[in-house]
């Protein structure tokens, strides 16, 4: 397969396997007309950490939509530790370790931030709930509401509640999208934390600079295509690819 | 929050322990009235798993009142069952019935959709029993023929004696409120009210928690009919219609939704005060209307909302001084929280 | 005051789709207490009055049972009266049969149902299949001899699906051949597509069943608009409807009970319902038949009582109602097995006028 | 089957006051977020004003009289009461359940539940063969038909249909656009109000009247905008037809004691196949 | 000469907390003021309480004249605000949307030629012209609400975090557009931003917020992290 960019790119079959955690298998989804992703082939294995990147549009919320079950692909097939998934049963698929964060502000609205923490938690585990409120600073507005939180806290909220889940893979929307640098600093910081904690991680991010520096593995999607993937480096080699879509 | 609960649970306790006392004192003429308000209280409390914590608006929560009424009728009086077999199968009932009419129904459709699909559900259950009047009693309901003339533990009449049972089943209906308010589900239901994708993500489908919700808020309605039904001696299409459905709904509104307290205060409001003084029914209703009306304009969280809202206002020291002036370094800064 | 007093709780719809009925039935009681109060009755040498307390029904028969049961054990009155809808009898009477000792009296149809010698209930109005078979169809049928098919209407409820099932035979013995029987939803509201059902010319007119006034001029419009006959004979439904309509209708036919102040045919009735009228500030235009029954009915009430010697000892009270008449404004009676004999009318308006027949009730 | 034609018509004249209702509920609560109970006694009003301005100044003049009346009420009732109720809907809900009981007890009490006649028009058409239909109600045909296309034109094309649609989307968006949200509403209270007095008017026409005749036609009004899907104009149409249709030719060729039912029976087999009604195409996307 | 948009003491109150707390500044005609900071400083408040969208004490003075109080008044006076997170009308149409931008401008002329610009300014608004906004994509929601506040002809633009959620290429594309277009329409910008890179390239000066207090003036080029690679 080759990228429209004629970019290097290593081959996404090379991941896949039976170890392969995640697969993508030729997906595409139409939306209202729409074809927000076409073709999208990838894989992720056990322990890596994903950073999926494209302009705006490009069909990277789709994609978590799709491999979460929150939508149907049209075609194609996603397999989650090796089972097919289909769509519309999202909670399920939640319940199984595949847990993301959502784009827009996280938190329900009328629980408290320590209520959030809980409820993600099925109430099982206070000590991670402890240890990501300290990570995160949270510890602070635990009794407040999250509609009286500024966005980025509400943000943070959102991770939180993701991370004390104790996902097997964790796909991140956007995570650093509102923060300021030092939130950003201590998001990437905790990213970094759980992953090396054993969690695999996709994460659809805008800031380059720090999902370069994370993440194993770089894909690219452009217009619902994945249009390049490989190491961060493979990617930065490609003057194209380092044009288009790295340079801010 | 599971010292909140035992808190909370004492509580109830208690005022079953003042009801209980209540039973045995008051006059035989109020007796009807403190029924009354038992019955209603718990119908109402029952109704605020769904419109306070789910903020789902059954519009035909008075079905489920009225059905549990004419199962305990129909098993009791037809088929010959002992009144307290025919009460339980009567609540299962119910709760089948719920399941069925409701899981479609909260599924997948809008707050607005619910109100009407429960109020629909009510008009096809009258529909039903008015065209099968053999076996319903049609639209001149059902007498049920229990109680006369047979004796009473203490001495009491039917209908005291039904005050004891009646104050079991308020006591049990708010327990059992309490607890799941007080619970990972009353949690999970204040998650699902707030965002359902949300809560999907989460690995917790809505529909469940409101499914459950309905069911059990049906069920307990349907134990209210249960006792209610021999205790009138009578039940009748009526019972079941949008009305009373609306009147529940007004009750706990103006009392104050999400509270055990709001939904008494909303019963003692509309359905003991009139009555205590009598009354006339069309000015009561002008009366009842526009208190509603007033109250939900000037209280939105209802009576008992007003009152805590200004219970913590008067408890907390001092208004904060008026932002123009000088900033108070005491204040905190809005930002300081994190 | 007098040194007994007799407790009366009387439940009527006041609010409501019934309550054109209700009120009318209330303030005839009101009144005839107020007026029998005024010279007090006599019983075992005691000067009695009555004491009445009204609870409002709002046309919803579930209400009924917390306002009986609230007038006997609240109240405390041994004689409960009225329920102006069939629904509304059977929890007015568990009420008084659970308690004892309290004597049940309504003008509805269902009511019927319990009258029997040893009860102490009582039906205000003759029964349906006396008054069908002795009176109003033979006076219907003779009156209106060009008639000879018709289609009936009826709510599709049990009092409906009774009704019809004593006025089908009624009318075939009387040579009147009923085509259709059309029971429909008592909560319609709109007649068109329901009269649509009667082919055009299989019929001379149409009957319609105790459904009120309203009801019954949306379904005679409805009928008058498909052109299907301008022939109209009811039951439980006053003349006004026809009256609105006379240029419209040949024929109109209407039961009475008691009187018809659409008609009165005395002069204590005219009396009665100008008095009436402007006690309660009612248009005498609008006065239903219910206050002739009901105001009589109390001073019968306390005639049996005087009778009986007793107050609250209702049993002996019904012994003395059995058998007993009356003659107020109109006349009222009961069989020695307490079912009613008062004699009743049939009214017609025809193109040449307006006229009430009477007939009793054997 | 006889008196096909004119059952078909008859359903359509029911469709068409549903239509009328329907679109007055959708449209406030597409706006305003209010389920309000109280939109049926808009009904009732403008019947009553119709029937009594018509018996003392004639039917001409009390139709404007009678859409004033109603559309003033509805201004009123949104300026002193709904207003305050935006954002908060169970306090709007509510505020309408006590209207709702209120008005009703006012209204029966004043006009006691003696059903009155409205002035009607008389005379029929001939249709084919034998079948015949009343003038006045071939005139309410043509009245809802007029008055729903406009709406739906005005919903679709001007200026104020954006502007009711937009406010209905998100108060707090719309106001960052300089769109007073809380006038628009009031727009939409108001053509909700004349939209019910409309079909009030036209039940005057052709049935007796009662203080309960709002609220029989608000739960059918509730039944389209839901079948139909919420917020939508040609779902509440279509809705609307399929219920009068099916009411008249249910009553006329099934069963007549069971007029009421249809229309539940419809909406809950609607509602399984459609969850979100015909024509919602209210969308949200997660993420 | 008067400054543009001129802002004197204004503080914000949400209950007992004070989100903003004496805030004052000036911008000159087609000027753009950076407010910086941390998150939950109160930018956003900030913002708001100018475009009188929330309940403010201080004064917001135009041309010298204060802005008057309610958000429908303020947008006809031509101060627009564009919400953080973008609060796109989820259920009209991408041109319904920015139709709906116009409600303050009278002639159909006007803000029929203004919406054409902008299709030609941002060619993916155009092909996506019938769609619901709220399918459009994160980013380009973003660029429909600050197209929309553009139907309004603002003469002072807020802009919340413009660059939330925007791809590298995206903030190209928004900040080109953004200048040519206060150029072409001589817009006053107050921009509310904690991404300082962005803020380094659109505004000239830069306000530093902290717990809803002014903690520093600077140029914005300082702003601007030295380049990577
Ligand atoms: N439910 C839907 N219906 C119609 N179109 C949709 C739907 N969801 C997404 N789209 C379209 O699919 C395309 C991809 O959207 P998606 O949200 O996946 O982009 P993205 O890569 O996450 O962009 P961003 O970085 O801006 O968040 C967009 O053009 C969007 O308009
Ligand atoms: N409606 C509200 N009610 C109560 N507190 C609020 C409200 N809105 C904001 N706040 C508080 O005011 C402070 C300032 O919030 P604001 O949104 O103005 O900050 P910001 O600088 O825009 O932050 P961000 O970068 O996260 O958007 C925060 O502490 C926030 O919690
Ligand atoms: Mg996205
Ligand atoms: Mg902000």
């Amino acid at each position: 397969m080759t990228a429209r960019s004629g970019a290097v790119v290593s081959d996404p079959a090379t991941s896949s396997g039976a170890g392969s955690l995640l697969d993508v298998d030729d997906v595409s989804c139409v939306l209202g007309g729409v074809r927000a992703l076409s073709e999208v082939t990838m894989h992720i294995a056990p322990g890596e950490l994903v950073g999926i990147i494209g302009p705006n549009g490009a069909g990277k919320t789709t994609l978590f939509n799709v491999v979460t079950g929150f939508v149907p692909a049209t075609t194609g097939e996603v397999r989650w530790d090796g089972a097919p998934l289909r769509g519309g049963k999202a909670h399920k698929v939640a319940r199984s370790g595949l847990v993301r964060t959502f784009q827009n502000v996280g938190g329900f609205t009328g629980l408290t931030v320590a209520e959030n923490l809980e409820l993600a938690t099925r109430g099982r585990d206070p000590e991670a709930i402890e240890r990501v409120e300290a990570l995160l600073h949270l510890a602070d507005v635990r009794d407040r509401s999250v509609e009286d939180c500024s966005l980025a806290t509400r943000k943070l909220v959102g991770i939180a509640m993701a991370l004390v889940r104790t996902p097997r893979l964790l796909l991140l929307d956007e995570p650093l999208a509102g923060l300021d640098d030092t939130d950003r600093d201590r998001v990437t910081s905790l990213i970094e934390q759980v992953h090396d904690s054993g969690v695999t991680v996709c994460m659809v991010e805008h800031d380059i600079g720090r999902t370069l520096r994370l993440a194993d593995r770089m894909v690219v999607l452009d217009a619902g295509r994945l249009v390049a993937a490989g190491t961060p480096a493979e990617l930065a080699r490609d003057d194209v690819l380092a044009r288009n879509y790295l340079s801010s | 929050m599971s010292a909140r609960r035992t808190r909370h649970g004492a509580g109830v306790l208690a005022v079953g322990v003042v009801l209980l006392v209540l039973a045995f004192v008051v006059p035989e003429n109020r007796v009807l009235l403190l029924n009354a308000f038992l019955a209603y209280g718990a119908l109402v409390v029952g109704l605020d798993l769904l419109v306070g914590d789910l903020r789902m608006m059954p519009a035909g929560h008075a079905a489920f009142f009225g059905a549990g009424g004419y199962a305990t009728v129909l098993l009791y009086q037809k088929a010959g069952l002992p009144l307290p077999v025919a009460g339980v199968l009567a609540v299962l009932i119910v709760g089948l019935l719920a399941a069925l009419i409701g899981l479609p129904a909260v599924g997948r459709s809008a707050g607005f959709s619910f109100a009407i699909i429960t109020f629909a559900f009510g008009e096809l259950l009258i529909q039903l029993i008015a065209n099968v009047p053999g076996f319903f009693g049609g639209s001149s309901g059902l007498t049920i023929d229990w109680g006369v003339g047979s004796d009473m533990p203490f001495d009491f009449s039917v209908y005291r004696y039904f005050t004891l049972w009646l104050v079991v089943v308020l006591v049990v209906v708010m327990l059992v409120v309490v607890l799941v308010r007080n619970s990972h589900l009353g949690l999970r239901m204040k998650a699902v009210r707030a965002d359902e994708n949300g809560t999907r993500g989460l690995g917790f489908n809505p529909t469940t928690y409101k499914g459950i919700a309905f069911v059990l808020a049906s069920m307990l309605a349907g134990l209210v009919g249960v006792l209610w039904a021999p205790m009138n001696g009578f039940i009748s299409p009526d019972t079941l219609g949008v009305n009373q459905s609306i009147l529940l709904l007004g009750m706990l509104i103006i009392g104050g939704v999400g509270r055990i307290t709001g939904a008494l205060v909303g019963v003692a409001l509309l359905v003991t005060l009139p009555a205590l003084f009598d009354m006339d029914p069309v000015l009561r209703t002008v009366l009842v209307g526009g208190l509603l009306a007033v109250v939900a304009l000037l209280q939105p969280s209802g009576i008992v909302g007003g009152l805590a809202t200004l219970w913590t206002r008067l408890r907390r020291p001092k208004n904060p001084p008026p932002a123009d002036g000088p900033v108070d370094a005491t204040l905190e800064p809005a930002g300081a929280g994190r | 005051g007098g040194d007994c007093v007799v407790k009366i709780g009387s439940v009527f719809s006041t609010t409501g789709a019934a309550a054109a009925f209700g009120i009318d039935g209330q303030n005839s009681i009101d009144m005839a207490v107020k007026d029998i109060n005024a010279k007090g009755f006599t019983v075992a040498g005691k000067q009695c009055t009555f004491e009445l307390k009204s609870a409002d029904m709002q046309s919803n028969p579930d209400n009924m049972a917390r306002n009986a049961q609230d007038l006997i054990t609240g109240f405390g009155a041994h004689y409960l009266i009225g329920g102006d809808m069939s629904p509304a009898i059977p929890p007015m009477v568990t009420a008084a049969e659970r308690t004892g000792n309290v004597m049940a009296l309504s003008v509805t149809t269902s009511m019927q149902n319990y009258v029997a010698p040893d009860k102490p209930f009582f039906k205000l109005s003759a029964s349906d299949d006396k008054m069908v078979n002795n009176g109003y169809i033979p006076a219907v049928t003779k009156a209106l001899p060009d008639i000879k098919r018709i289609a009936m209407l009826m709510n599709n409820d049990d009092t409906g699906r009774a009704l019809a099932d004593s006025y089908v035979p009624a009318f075939a013995q009387n040579g009147v051949e009923v085509t259709q029987k059309i029971f429909f939803d008592p909560a319609s509201q709109d007649f068109a597509a329901v009269v649509n059902q009667i082919p055009r010319g299989s019929v001379d007119g149409i009957f319609i069943g105790y459904n009120g006034d309203g009801r019954a001029a949306a379904i005679m419009d409805a009928a008058l608009d498909a052109g299907l006959t301008k022939n109209f004979i009811t039951r439980g439904i006053s003349a006004l409807p026809g009256q609105q309509r006379a240029d419209k209708i040949d024929n109109y036919a209407w039961l009475v009970l008691g009187a018809d102040p659409a008609f009165p045919s005395t002069d204590e009735v005219r009396d009665f319902i100008s008095r009436y009228a402007a006690e309660y500030e009612v248009d005498p235009a609008k006065v239903t038949w219910f206050p002739f029954t009901h105001y009589d009915y109390i001073a019968m009430l306390a005639q049996a009582m005087e009778k009986a010697g007793t107050t609250d000892d209702v049993d002996k009270v019904a012994a003395a109602l059995r058998g007993a008449s009356y003659d107020g404004v109109v006349q009222v009676s009961f069989d020695p097995s307490g079912a009613n004999t008062s004699p009743m009318g049939a009214g017609f308006l025809t193109p040449s006028g307006g006229k009430v027949v009477t007939f009793g009730i054997s | 089957m006889d008196a096909l034609v004119t059952t078909i018509l008859l359903g359509i004249m029911q469709g068409g006051l549903y239509t009328l209702v329907g679109l007055g509920v959708t449209l406030t609560f597409g706006v305003t977020h209010i389920l309000n109970f109280a939109h049926g006694e808009f009904i009732t009003v403008g019947a009553y004003a119709f029937v009594l301005f018509a018996g003392a100044v004639g039917a001409g003049l009390a139709l404007p009289l009678a859409l004033l009346v109603a559309g003033g009420i509805a201004a009123l009732l949104y300026v002193v009461g709904f207003r305050r109720t935006i954002g908060n809907h169970l306090q709007g809900l509510a505020f309408s359940l006590g209207l709702l009981l209120f008005v009703e007890a006012f209204m029966m009490r004043t006009f006691t539940a003696t059903p009155r006649s409205g002035p009607r028009i008389e005379g029929t058409v001939a249709l084919i063969g034998q079948e015949q239909m009343p003038v006045g109600r071939l005139i309410v045909i043509g009245v809802t038909v007029v008055v729903v296309v406009v709406t739906a034109f005005a919903m679709r094309r001007t200026w104020i249909g954006l502007a009711l649609r937009a406010c209905g989307d998100d108060e707090f968006a719309a106001s960052t656009v300089g769109l007073p949200a809380k006038r628009v509403g009031l727009y939409a209270f108001v053509v909700a109000g004349v939209l019910a007095a409309v079909a009030g008017v036209c039940i005057a026409l052709v049935v007796p009247i009662t203080p309960l005749t709002g609220l029989a036609f608000l739960l059918k009004g509730f039944v389209v905008a839901i079948i139909g899907g919420l917020g939508s104009i040609e779902g509440t149409f279509v809705a609307a037809m399929m219920l009068g249709l099916l009411e008249a030719l249910g009553t006329r060729y099934v069963e007549a004691g069971l007029t009421n039912a249809y229309g539940f029976v419809l909406m809950i087999v609607i509602l399984l196949v459609a969850p979100a009604g015909l024509f919602n195409r209210r969308q949200v996307r997660a993420g | 000469m008067t400054p543009h948009l001129e802002v004197r003491d204004l503080a914000v109150r949400y209950g007992q907390a004070l989100a903003v707390r004496g805030v004052s500044f000036a911008i000159g005609r087609g000027e753009t003021l950076a407010v910086v900071g941390a998150n939950g400083g109160g930018k956003s408040s900030l913002g708001k309480a100018v475009a009188r969208l929330v309940g403010s004490t201080g004064e917001v003075l135009l041309d010298g004249v204060a802005v008057p109080r309610t958000a429908v008044a303020a947008v006809g006076a031509g101060v627009v605000y564009v919400p953080e997170g973008r609060m796109v009308f989820t259920q009209l149409s991408v041109a319904d949307n920015l139709r709906a931008g116009a409600f303050s401008v009278r002639r159909k002329h006007d803000w029929e030629a203004r919406r054409a610009t902008l299709y030609e300014r941002l060619p993916r608004l155009a092909e996506r012209a019938s769609v619901r906004g709220g399918l459009l994509s994160g980013g380009e929601q973003q660029l429909l609400a600050i197209g929309r506040a553009l139907m309004a002809f603002p003469s002072v633009l807020v802009l919340d975090e413009p660059s939330l959620g925007l791809s590298p290429s995206a903030v190209v594309t928004v900040t080109d557009f953004l200048r040519e277009i206060q150029q072409e329409y001589d817009m006053t910008i107050l921009l509310l931003e904690q991404n300082a890179a962005f803020a380094a390239k659109l505004a000239t000066r830069a306000l530093v917020l902290e717990l809803g207090v002014v903690r520093d003036e600077v140029e914005a080029a300082t702003l601007a992290p030295v380049e990577g690679p």
